[in-house]
């Protein structure tokens, strides 16, 4: 099967923007299932993390408020045509997955 | 008994249709495109391929902002490796079809003289699942979906050319196609036309509806609604079930004449789908 | 926009992914996820619980890019870019939803202010973004309202 | 029903006029209120009348736009009967109106539709 994530990061003016998509339902636990009339448990990432060279550029917190198959950009000073970083998530259900991808 | 049925009801609705006899596709098709230049002399015809986001700024802005990291994309991904895997014969999706299944997404649905019948590219997807010995796809969303919207994708920019073969039964599915398209339904009593050929741009309620014209071009689409893909026969049975109509079989002969009537209204327009909707 | 869509999108496809990584998540600057600001009920416990501090300062050098009316609430593109220096994360709260925190981007020193990600508004509200640079808190907010559908279904 | 509401309003003009001063129509009055309250409620509900969907409403949020603001509705129909027709069925008037025939279709019951011509009619 294909990876539930892509990521693409490009580098421009000395300045890279890494965008991530995420096949994730992003479940709040407020929603109640339209059949049963029951509550469906909350399932969502809480945690999205960008490494570049070893080191964390960034740390993303969220909360069920993002939406379902959740999109995130971000930009960090630095990162040139060639080089990796790493996107990795991990959600309330202990679910996580991360995606190495070379920067255009 | 049942079917003999339906074929009479089928030939008397015919019958009733004072077009029937001198109907001529390609002069109606030229009119419904005359109606939208007129509606909206500022919209360029290629860009009807973007649905309600031709005539929609604001909207227009956040589909753009969706376009920018598509929520189909990963469904496109899953489609080609579906589309790529064996079945268990050995065979594939790409024996089924001409060119391998790449880049033949405008010429469906045709009209298929052998079974006399509109077949639509999904239709093909699952008979060619049965006949390589696999079992067949739900119609509406998942697996059939992706493949559908890896099909298109490879298809994009490619022109919709449906034709209507010199055969009385191709024209009689176009016409029925037309008439389902013109019949108002339902308990709200609403025909597709009502909304989308009368209405366009205007507001119901928040919803601003989409121009018919290119309507199919997008197809099959991420709805966020939905917050997956979907055929465009889902998307005839959600549209049927919010007039209060009961929405007919996916792949029934109803719909894959709609579909056929539809599509060959927008004969011109390049394939641009799948698509991202709200 | 289909052509440069096209352009776009075979690009990715081709170039795309090279190659998975170790299933194991990269090291966490912190330890656990912010329960307590992610479970407030309002946009002051929400930062009080997120940064220490609710006190903002409305700042031009924030813009935020969010619809005027979200065609669809479940999925609401939100864009915030900043100017300033020394950003130390960026929150998107929608005020009026259950949990106001919606997300909160923290960033090393080489942060470059913006963030664009989709989010769910149950209703009309104002959209924030707080900035955090050294102890400060610097906010800009944008009316987005939430479409009601036509078919009552 | 619809004679009912009729008598009502009447009722209520009456006290309109008179005020506070005879308390036995005082009731009457609270009827009537509530069935305009009642009348906007289903003129408002999505599942029910849902007017905002094509018309514009004085103090309705995002309303549509596929039909005629409803404004200055006794000016347009200065018979009431006229309205209440057009919402039980739209048709009769123009078989090809996106207005749906709200009453011929079981859309809304008698009752509810004589609720919302009350209301509307005060638009």
């Amino acid at each position: 099967m294909a990876k539930g994530m892509r990521v693409q990061a490009k580098s421009k003016n000395g300045v890279t923007q890494v965008k991530a998509l995420i096949n994730h339902p992003m479940e709040t636990g407020n929603r109640k299932d339209k059949k049963t009339g029951k509550l469906i448990p909350a399932h969502f990432i809480e945690e999205v993390t960008c490494e570049y060279k070893g080191e964390q550029v960034m740390l993303a917190e969220w909360s069920g408020g993002v939406s379902k198959n959740p999109y995130m950009a971000f930009k960090f000073n630095g990162g040139s045509a060639d080089e990796m970083v790493k996107v990795g998530w991990k959600d309330n259900q202990g679910g996580n997955d991360t995606l190495d991808v070379k920067i255009k | 008994m049942k079917k003999t049925i339906a074929l009479v009801l089928g030939f008397s609705l015919l019958a009733s249709l004072p077009l029937t006899a001198t109907a001529d596709p390609e002069a109606e098709r030229e009119a419904f495109v005359n109606h939208f230049k007129k509606k909206f002399p500022n919209i360029a015809l290629e860009d009807y391929v973007n649905g309600v986001y031709a005539l929609d700024a604001g909207a227009r802005e956040q589909w753009e902002a969706i376009e920018e990291f598509p929520p189909y994309e990963i469904d496109v991904e899953e489609g080609q490796q579906l589309f790529e895997t064996p079945f268990a014969n050995g065979k594939s999706y790409a024996d089924c079809f001409e060119n391998g299944g790449i880049a033949i997404r405008q010429n469906y649905p045709y009209f298929d003289a052998k079974s006399g019948q509109v077949k639509t590219l999904e239709q093909e997807i699952n008979e060619c699942r049965k006949n390589n010995g696999e079992k067949p796809l739900k119609w509406k969303k998942g697996e059939i979906a992706k493949i559908s919207s890896y099909m298109a994708y490879t298809s994009r920019d490619k022109i919709f050319d449906i034709k209507i073969p010199d055969d009385p039964r191709a024209l009689a599915a176009y016409e029925q196609g037309k008439q389902f398209f013109y019949a108002k339904r339902g308990q709200l009593n609403f025909a597709c036309a009502d909304c989308h050929v009368y209405s366009p741009g205007m507001n119901l309620r928040t919803d601003i509806l989409s121009p018919a014209l290119g309507q199919v071009t997008h197809f099959p689409v991420y709805r966020s609604k939905w917050g997956e893909m979907g055929t465009m026969h889902r998307r005839y049975a959600g549209c049927n079930k919010q007039v209060r109509a009961k929405p007919f079989k996916a792949q029934g002969e109803e719909y894959r004449n709609l579909e056929y009537f539809h599509t060959y209204m927008s004969n011109g327009l390049p394939v641009n789908g799948p698509g991202a909707r709200k | 926009m289909s052509m440069k869509r096209r352009h776009f999108i075979k690009n990715t496809l081709v170039g795309g992914a090279v190659a998975a990584g170790a299933v194991a998540m990269p090291q966490l600057a912190i330890a656990e996820w912010n329960k307590a600001a992610f479970e407030a009920k309002s946009v002051d416990d929400a930062l009080n619980a997120l940064v220490g501090a609710s006190g903002m300062e409305d700042s031009a050098e924030i813009k935020i890019k969010a619809p005027d009316i979200a065609e669809n609430g479940a999925v609401v593109p939100i864009q915030v870019t900043t100017s300033m220096k020394g950003v130390e994360s960026i929150a998107i709260i929608a005020e009026k939803n259950p949990v106001p925190l919606v997300a909160n981007f923290k960033f090393g020193a080489n942060g470059a202010g913006f963030v664009s990600t989709r989010i769910k508004m149950g209703k009309t509200s104002h959209v924030l973004a707080v900035v955090k640079v050294g102890d400060k808190l610097y906010s800009a907010k944008k009316e987005v309202k939430v479409t009601i559908g036509g078919c009552g279904g | 029903m619809q004679i009912a509401v009729r008598a009502l309003t009447a009722a209520s003009a009456l006290a309109l006029v008179l005020g506070g001063f005879i308390p036995s129509l005082a009731s009457a009055a609270d009827t009537n209120a509530s069935v305009l309250e009642e009348g906007k409620k289903l003129a408002f509900d999505r599942k029910k009348g849902n007017c905002l969907a094509c018309h514009h409403v004085a103090d309705g949020i995002s309303p549509g736009n596929i039909g005629p603001p409803l404004l200055s509705m006794q000016a347009r129909f200065p018979d009431k009967a006229t309205l209440r027709e057009q919402v039980y069925d739209a048709t009769t008037k123009n078989p090809n109106t996106m207005m749906p025939p709200f009453g011929k279709h079981g859309v809304l019951n008698a009752e509810e539709i004589d609720k919302i011509v009350e209301y509307i009619y005060t638009l």
